[in-house]
């Protein structure tokens, strides 16, 4: 048996080097920041929250195998110390790091590990990230309720994680890394119940010390945190309730550091041509694509010339004028962040004069009447309206359906009822940077089921073939290899023309002058705002 | 004519006819008047920026952030409240009548579990129930308006009930049957022609709470969908900009407000003159 | 007395049964699937089967409701789907948020509405009688979410008289009470009015001006407590409307009440939370009027003989 | 007028003397005069009544001398009201508020509404003795206690602490009277103070009036519409017509030797009790039955009635059933055709709530039969034949017509509703029935606020006329009616009765009226019948000492005939 052995003693990365630009920069000692939402956070329980907004607290608060390095995509092993991939890609064994405690006092062992995953796929969690360990041996077994366990994870010892996968699966490592995957003590979990999203103990780089329903969450520096210098703050404490308007003079008169919802329109032009706009503005791009899923069991929608005819009718440089400039035209579903992206392809030009004669061809000269699903919160049912001004230029009355994002989901989910729907606002942020993650639950025969995310309910059987095949690439070495296939998949589909990509949003966040360290630890591929890695400026 | 006479007296009547007329002359002229399709995303609507253009020579009130023509859009909103307003407030009142009228009239088990149920439905916050209910159907000018007449009929109920009860106890009724009078010539002959004036006034007043209402909805996004144009959700869409672009909150605002105050003064004028009770009062 | 009271909360219990029976029916009516929310984009059918389960959304309708009832009985309003937390205990940390801008907002309508309506009332059919009543309709004309985002844009951002948002001193509360009191203190000038008005033309009026009474004291010893009575019972209405605005003023304030709970609720389907909101404003609802029963014989001792 | 005020002999100086006073309401369409030129004196410890019908001018000129014109709408244009060497038309506020209750104090009609409902009866009482004297509480209270057992009052240390509603009718207006007396005022002006009484309690109050005035020194304007009243208390008469006083003289010149043809109608028309003694039945007043007089037409009863019991506010609780209050208890009493039964009380003793019952107009227990026919359910088909047998006249005229329907509607409504005749024969008949009742057939298409009173009044007898019914339930039917105009109904229903042979269940208070009215009385109390006969039997040789008191208790229109004079 020819092991393929990755040893990874990355005490570098795990160090966190700064930047060289900002090597000049000292983060300053016993600093605490204020973050602002304007939502109530949901829940800190690693197996159940799901949102941006603590998506990063949760990351903060518990530890996992796998970690990337702050700012980047680049995965690195954290709980574990090291780890090994068996040639054929279905088992994986790691080695845990010693003396890691959780904020408990107790220590972390490969039964907590164990414990953590077969929680999170385990049905009575009503975890939605229970999708993401498919690949490992006894996961229909405990989904389906017919075990208690996952036979495919195993403990030889205290220090010791073995997964047996039933598949290749070139995302593993990234499945690891995500928060489904953090590590909970078993004793708390059961002792809290379902109170533990609110109660949550953990061995990441903070620890909750207070939650005051409805107004702020405090954090603070878990002093044992095994990895070096971090946090880089003694605490951060999250109010919430705040309007984006509110926090955003706030955040000018020095009372807020971050604020969590980003520049409301109506502020972002002010502040961009302000004097302080280099200081308070991060802006960057993101894993993020805003699309029109296009019905293609819809009827006129279903003729893949109608689908395309719209795709050349959308003017994507105005919209991108309405977000105000914070995002870039697209023309394929992968963000260009993504491996795989292909940045010659180019998709469908704005032509209406090609689109009516599509629309004629495909047997409808003067149009026809659909219907356009939108979020109903701000910008979305603007950039709705943009789009029905649009598809009006080439005959086609799109009627606008602005709905709470619960209601769009639910009528996506539901086959032949949404025509079409403008994703933004449940737009797709990618959970980890891998392209596969961009197809399956949206663009491939699996998500378009009842319930499903698959809007389009499109199906391709070849390109699910070809999908299967590059996720079963999981020798790093053919990384290259797979994200060509991964990127042909992308752009073929667009022949297709499921989807309208219409921007990829880039992620602009107001920060306090005083605050530190390079742009991308506060638009974080991975985290959203990453509060290991946040300083304060001595 | 008396009404006629008496109601030219009070200058704030005049003034809120007047306004009232004037918002449903532009709401019915509104193709005609506007200087821009409601709908229509101007390409000078907007800076290249992205940012709405305040009041200047081409757009009188300004643009919105889609670049559209506030003046033009106020003017259609006017037809989406003044819809709303009589539709939903003339089914509420209505409806408030009809169930009023009946428990009053009838008493007893049948009158009390309609006036229980006017009680549960007054348990209900109001705002509260049309968001709810709003939210449930998909929002659309109708379902809007049918949501405000679920949720107001309630005050008319209470108030015809009283009335009725008054009516019923008064010895005029009383007269009618011991002339042998049944009850359909009683309560549509003698009792519902007593009850027009409150059908009136409210019919009025309640288009201001109705109209205030649907703005508030639609502020809330739950109330006429985009890109038909209503006042609340012309705020809505530009709350987060009242800041950076005052007028769009401003003149929505205003117009709201000048109109709930208008069909607020007439109705006013109007229970003055046409409520007995309020008449001998001075 | 007592039986009264009894008779009372009997027919308290009976609307909240009604409330929380129409708000299911409402609620489970949704076009929604919350499981499907909650699932996630990765998550498989089977997940999302698996969730509806767990929340037995799965079982027939009468089935929930009873269900729900039972728990309601305990004290239990179920969990929040999104927050995973007792719904009871998210209302909890929230409400006294909201008591105080009830209260504050009724203070400010009732100070405000009461001077303004005796003013009106002693000065009937005069300028100012004539002024305080269009203003009173001004007040009552005015949306209260514009009146909101100006005070804020005013006195907030540009005066910086008050903060912008949050919650804690006094100065927080003083421009979400102002919003919610404006559109009360119409309704209660041109109410006080008319009862001043009525009263003032009683015949023991004119009894103790007959006395040689001084009007200042007829006004405020004799016409103010029988005036009082249908503003008491208008408080106890009021609650109602208050629930309403809380959603907005809160909304804009950033107050951390129940008003953005509901609302937060509202817009993520979350339905627990939503009915425990409802039940519990329903449940202010009715505690006000049985309030304002109580305190109506306090102020007239006709009631009390009763 | 100016020969009428002066005229009358004094020794004294007048207490008050009001000259020349003119007074205007204003309207829309201008100032209105609602006094004009009155003038008068009231001599130190003299009683004046000022009397007249609704509208004379009585309360306006009261209101006047106390300064308390609502402001708004009335206005004194000229005269002066000297009280001593005082103009009190020319003081400021603040010193008029001075001489309320201290030297001129006043009591008004409704004792139930004139006292602050939310103030127990001992403040109310201090108040103006605190306002005027001064002192402190304790003497204050010392003093309205005396004032209390002044005016007879039971258990006066009690009533300190109660609320008005808590007390009577009568008490209510004692306290009135105590609270008026306390400052010892030169003048009391009493408004009406009796007319919402009881006759027996209104007797107790005239009493009670003339021994404090001599107690008290005080002079006493007393307002009322009663001519009885009017002669068992006045020394002196003023008669107001139209705003103007247009006489006024000795009680004695006034009722014995009136001046003006007014005056004389107006005494003339006051039933006086007694006024009957020695007949049997009401008088005759066509010429067709004096001709004829009425034979017994039939033995059978248009109205029969056994038993008759009402219980109000009985209800299922929550806790088990609540027995109401009863409010006829067994009742029982017959009328034949052609006839009349006076139903006479007090209120609450159950006169009205029986003539609806007998009518099903409420439900009841026991046995009802109106021509023969029992009363088996309340079902408005059922009902229907005996409706048209049986019709109600009410108390307001005004509030029992639809103020929103023409009069002819009103009067052809019992017509449309049994469905007969057409539109014509319908026309016809309102035309008819408006001539029957004194008025002229165009009347039919105003509405009735455009009519008096009276004219009201004779539209309801039209309508109750409409279906020929054999009986008239009449319930206080001219008890809001003034006393002139109040004769002239009577004469028509009695004209009615003799030429429709109608049966009527006349139900009234007032002892004169039923004594004119009636064949047979019935006297109820609490519910109960407590005497039942001929009208001559109960009016002349009652067995009840409550019907005695009744009849004693009414004041006669006549100054010779002062009982409660000599009672006192």
């Amino acid at each position: 048996m020819t092991h393929w052995l990755q040893r990874t003693a990355l005490a570098g990365l795990i160090t966190l080097t700064p930047l060289a630009a900002l090597a000049e920069e000292t983060p300053a000692k016993g600093a605490n920041i204020v973050v602002t939402y304007k939502d109530d956070i949901a829940t800190l329980d690693p197996a159940i929250g799901y949102d941006w907004q603590n998506w990063s607290m949760i990351k903060s608060l518990f530890s996992r195998l796998m970690e990337y390095t702050p700012g980047t995509a680049d995965l690195v092993p954290s709980l574990a110390e090291s780890f090994e991939i068996t040639s054929d890609g279905l088992a994986y064994t790691f080695k845990l790091r010693k003396g890691v405690k959780f904020s408990n006092g107790r220590e972390v062992v490969a039964s907590d590990v164990k414990y953590s995953i077969e929680r999170a796929v385990n049905p009575k969690t009503q975890g939605p990230g229970a999708g993401f360990f498919g690949a490992i041996v006894g996961f229909d077994d405990l989904s389906g309720g017919k075990a208690e366990g996952l036979s495919g994870i195993e403990t030889p010892d205290d220090h010791t994680v073995v997964f047996k996968l039933g598949r290749p699966d070139a995302t593993f490592l990234h499945v690891l890394a995500i928060n489904f995957a953090s590590i909970v003590p078993k004793e708390v979990v059961e002792a809290e119940g379902q109170d533990f999203g609110k109660k949550p103990v953990g061995s990441g780089a903070f620890v909750l010390k207070d939650w005051v329903i409805g107004q702020k969450l405090v954090f603070e520096k878990n002093p044992n945190f095994y990895v070096a210098d971090t946090p880089k703050i003694d605490g951060f404490t999250v109010e919430v309730g705040q309007e984006p308007l509110v926090a955003l003079l706030r955040l000018q008169q020095g009372e807020v550091d971050i604020a969590g919802d980003g520049i409301p329109p109506s502020k972002f032009l002010e502040i961009k041509n302000g004097p302080d706009a280099a200081d308070i503005i991060v802006d960057g791009e993101q894993l993020q694509t805003g699309y029109v899923a296009i019905n293609t069991r819809v009827k006129p929608l279903d003729d893949v010339k109608v689908r395309q005819a719209l795709n050349m009718a959308v003017n994507k440089e105005r919209i991108t004028r309405i977000v105000n400039g914070r995002a870039t035209p697209a023309n394929q579903p992968l963000p260009p962040l993504m491996p795989g992206y292909d940045k010659d392809f180019k998709g469908y030009a704005y032509d209406i004069d090609k689109a009516k004669a599509l629309l004629a061809e495909a047997g409808y000269p003067d149009g026809f009447e659909t219907a356009l699903y939108a979020s109903s919160t701000d910008p979305n049912p603007r950039i709705a309206q943009a789009l029905q001004q649009d598809f009006a230029a080439i005959g086609v009355k799109a009627e606008i359906k602005a709905l709470a994002n619960a209601n769009v989901i639910a009528a996506g989910g539901t086959e032949g009822e949404a025509p079409m729907i403008w994703s933004g606002g449940m737009a797709w942020i990618a959970d980890f940077p891998d392209p596969s993650n961009f197809y399956g639950p949206i663009l491939g025969c699996a998500g378009a089921v009842q319930g499903g995310w698959n809007w389009a309910w499109y199906c391709n059987k070849d390109l699910d073939a070809r999908a299967i095949e590059a996720d079963s690439m999981s020798d790093p070495a053919r990384k290259d290899e797979r994200a060509k296939l991964w990127g042909s998949v992308f752009t073929d589909l667009m022949a297709d023309a499921p989807w309208i990509p219409v921007f990829n949003e880039r992620r602009v966040v107001a920060k306090s002058k005083r605050m530190g360290g390079p742009g991308n630890i506060y638009i974080d591929p991975t985290r959203v705002i990453n509060y290991d890695a946040v300083y304060v400026k001595q | 004519m008396r009404i006629v006479h008496e109601f030219l007296r009070r200058p704030t009547a005049v003034f809120g006819l007047a306004v009232v007329l004037l918002v449903l002359i532009g709401a019915l002229a509104a193709p005609l008047v506007a200087p821009y399709a409601p709908d229509e995303q101007l390409f000078d609507g907007l800076t290249l920026e992205g940012a709405p253009i305040g009041p200047n020579g081409a757009f009188l009130l300004g643009t919105d952030t889609l670049g559209r023509d506030l003046l033009t859009r106020l003017l259609f909103g006017a037809r989406t409240s003044l819809i709303i307003g009589v539709v939903a407030n003339g089914t509420a009142v209505a409806i408030g009548l009809g169930v009023g009228m009946l428990a009053g009239y009838l008493r007893g088990p049948a009158g009390n579990a309609l006036m229980r149920f006017t009680d549960l439905m007054m348990a209900f916050p109001a705002l509260l129930l049309a968001i709810v209910l709003a939210a449930l159907f998909h929002p659309s000018l109708w379902i809007v308006a049918m949501v405000i007449a679920m949720v107001n009929w309630v005050q008319v109920a209470r108030i015809v009930y009283t009335e009725t009860r008054g009516l019923v106890e008064r010895d005029f009724i009383l007269a009618e049957r011991s002339l042998g009078a049944g009850h359909g010539r009683i309560v549509f002959r003698h009792i519902l022609p007593h009850l027009m004036p409150t059908a009136i006034v409210w019919g009025t007043l309640g288009i201001a709470t109705t109209v205030l209402l649907e703005a508030t909805l639609s502020f809330l996004g739950v109330g006429v969908q985009p890109p038909e144009p209503s006042w609340g959700n012309i705020i809505f869409e530009s709350q987060s900009f009242f800041t950076s672009a005052p007028w769009l909150v401003v003149f929505p605002g205003i117009a709201i407000l000048l109109t709930a105050l208008s069909f607020n003064l007439v109705g006013d004028a109007l229970r003055d003159i046409l409520d007995p009770t309020q008449r001998g009062r001075m | 007395m007592i039986e009264l009271i009894l008779r009372r909360l009997g027919g308290a219990l009976m609307i909240l049964f009604g409330v929380a029976a129409i708000t299911f029916v409402l609620l489970y009516a949704l076009p929604a699937d919350p499981a499907v929310q909650l699932a996630g984009r990765s998550a498989t059918a089977q997940t999302v089967a698996n969730i509806r389960h767990e929340l037995g959304l799965d079982q027939p309708l009468i089935v929930q409701f009873v269900h729900y009832l039972g728990n309601l009985v305990q004290g239990d309003l179920g969990r929040s789907y999104t927050q995973k937390t007792e719904v009871m205990t998210l209302i909890l940390a929230r409400l006294p948020a909201t008591l105080i801008l009830m209260v504050s907002g009724i203070l400010v309508e009732v100070a405000i509405g009461l001077t303004l309506g005796t003013i009106a009332a002693l000065s009937r059919g005069g300028a100012v009688d004539r002024l305080v009543m269009t203003a009173s309709f001004v007040g009552v004309s005015a949306p209260q979410f514009v009146v909101a985002l100006l005070l804020l844009y005013v006195f907030a951002a540009t005066l910086q008289w008050f903060p912008m948002s949050g919650f804690g001193t006094v100065s927080h509360v003083v421009l979400p009470a102002l919003t919610l009191g404006v559109l009360g203190a119409g309704w209660y000038a041109r109410m006080v009015r008319s009862a001043m008005i009525d009263v003032l033309n009683q015949d023991y009026i004119r009894t103790a001006r007959a006395k040689g009474v001084a009007e200042r004291t007829v006004v405020l010893r004799h016409a103010v407590p029988n005036a009082l009575l249908p503003i008491v019972a208008m408080i106890g209405i009021d609650i109602g409307q208050f629930m309403g605005g809380v959603v907005v003023v809160e909304a804009v304030y950033g107050w951390p009440g129940i008003g953005q709970l509901a609302w937060q609720a509202i817009q993520q389907v979350d339905i627990p939370i939503i009915m425990g909101v409802t039940l519990i404003s329903s449940l202010a609802i009715v505690v006000g009027n049985l309030i304002a029963d109580l305190v109506a014989p306090l102020i007239d001792p006709r009631i009390r003989a009763r | 007028m100016t020969d009428a005020s002066g005229d009358f002999g004094r020794t004294d100086a007048p207490v008050l003397s009001v000259d020349g006073l003119t007074v205007d309401a204003l309207t829309e369409r201008g100032a209105k005069r609602v006094l004009d030129a009155v003038s008068f004196d009231l001599g130190a410890g003299e009683t004046l009544c000022l009397a007249g019908e609704s509208g004379s001018g009585k309360s306006v000129t009261s209101l006047s001398v106390m300064r308390l014109l609502p402001r708004a709408s009335l206005r004194i244009v000229s005269g002066s009201i000297r009280l001593g060497d005082r103009d009190l038309t020319g003081l400021s506020e603040r010193t008029m508020r001075e001489v309320r209750g201290r030297d001129v104090a006043m009591i008004f009609q409704e004792p139930m509404t004139s006292l602050n409902p939310v103030m127990t009866v001992g403040k109310q009482l201090l108040e103006p003795i605190l306002i005027h004297q001064g002192g402190d509480e304790a003497s204050a209270r010392a003093q309205a206690l005396r004032m209390l057992e002044a005016v007879q009052i039971t258990e006066p240390v009690r009533r300190l602490g109660q609320y008005p509603h808590e007390l009577s009718g009568g008490m209510r207006q004692r306290v009135m009277i105590a609270m008026a007396l306390s400052c010892r005022p030169k003048v009391l002006i009493a408004d009406e103070p009796t007319t919402a009484l009881d006759v027996t309690v209104q007797a107790q109050i005239l009493k009670l009036m003339r021994e404090l005035k001599g107690e008290f020194g005080t002079s006493i304007i007393l307002i009322t519409h009663d001519m009885g009243v009017v002669a068992e208390m006045a020394d002196r008469v003023a008669v107001m017509k139209d705003g103007r006083l247009v006489e006024i003289g000795s009680a004695v010149d006034v009722f014995e030797r009136p001046a003006q043809s007014y005056t004389r109608e107006l005494i003339a028309a006051v039933p006086r009790i007694g006024a009957r003694a020695g007949t049997d039945g009401p008088p005759v007043v066509t010429a067709a039955a004096k001709a004829a007089p009425a034979a017994e037409k039939s033995l059978e009863p248009v109205l029969a009635v056994q038993n008759l019991t009402v219980a109000y506010g009985a209800r299922a609780g929550l806790f088990g059933r609540k027995a109401g209050q009863t409010a006829v208890d067994g009742v029982s009493f017959e009328l034949r055709a052609g006839r009349t039964l006076g139903l006479v009380g007090e209120s609450g003793s159950g006169k009205s709530t029986t003539g609806k019952a007998v009518l099903g107009l409420i439900p009841y227990q026991g046995y009802v039969a109106i021509g023969g026919e029992e009363l088996m359910d309340f079902s408005v088909k059922a009902m229907r034949p005996v409706r048209r047998l049986a019709q109600m006249i009410f108390q307001d005229p005004y509030a029992s017509l639809d103020s929103r329907m023409t009069v002819g509607a009103a009067i052809a409504e019992p017509m449309a509703i049994h469905g007969i005749g057409d539109r014509v024969d319908r026309a016809d008949r309102v035309a008819e029935l408006l001539r029957r009742v004194g008025l002229t057939p165009d009347v039919a298409s105003r509405y009735p606020h455009e009519f008096s009173g009276g004219q009201r009044q004779r539209i309801c007898i039209a309508r109750a006329l409409s279906l020929k019914p054999k009986l008239i339930v009449a319930d206080e039917s001219v008890a809001a009616l003034d006393v002139s105009v109040r004769a002239k109904v009577l004469d028509l229903m009695l004209e009615l009765q003799e030429t429709e042979g109608l049966a009527y269940l006349f139900i009234s208070h007032d002892m004169a009226v039923i004594e004119r009215m009636s064949h047979d009385v019935a006297v109820m109390n609490g519910g109960r019948i407590v005497e039942y006969g001929s009208r001559r039997a109960v009016f002349e040789n009652s067995e009840q000492d409550y019907t005695r008191r009744l009849i004693a208790a009414v004041p006669i229109p006549d100054p010779t005939r002062r009982r409660l004079a000599m009672a006192g």
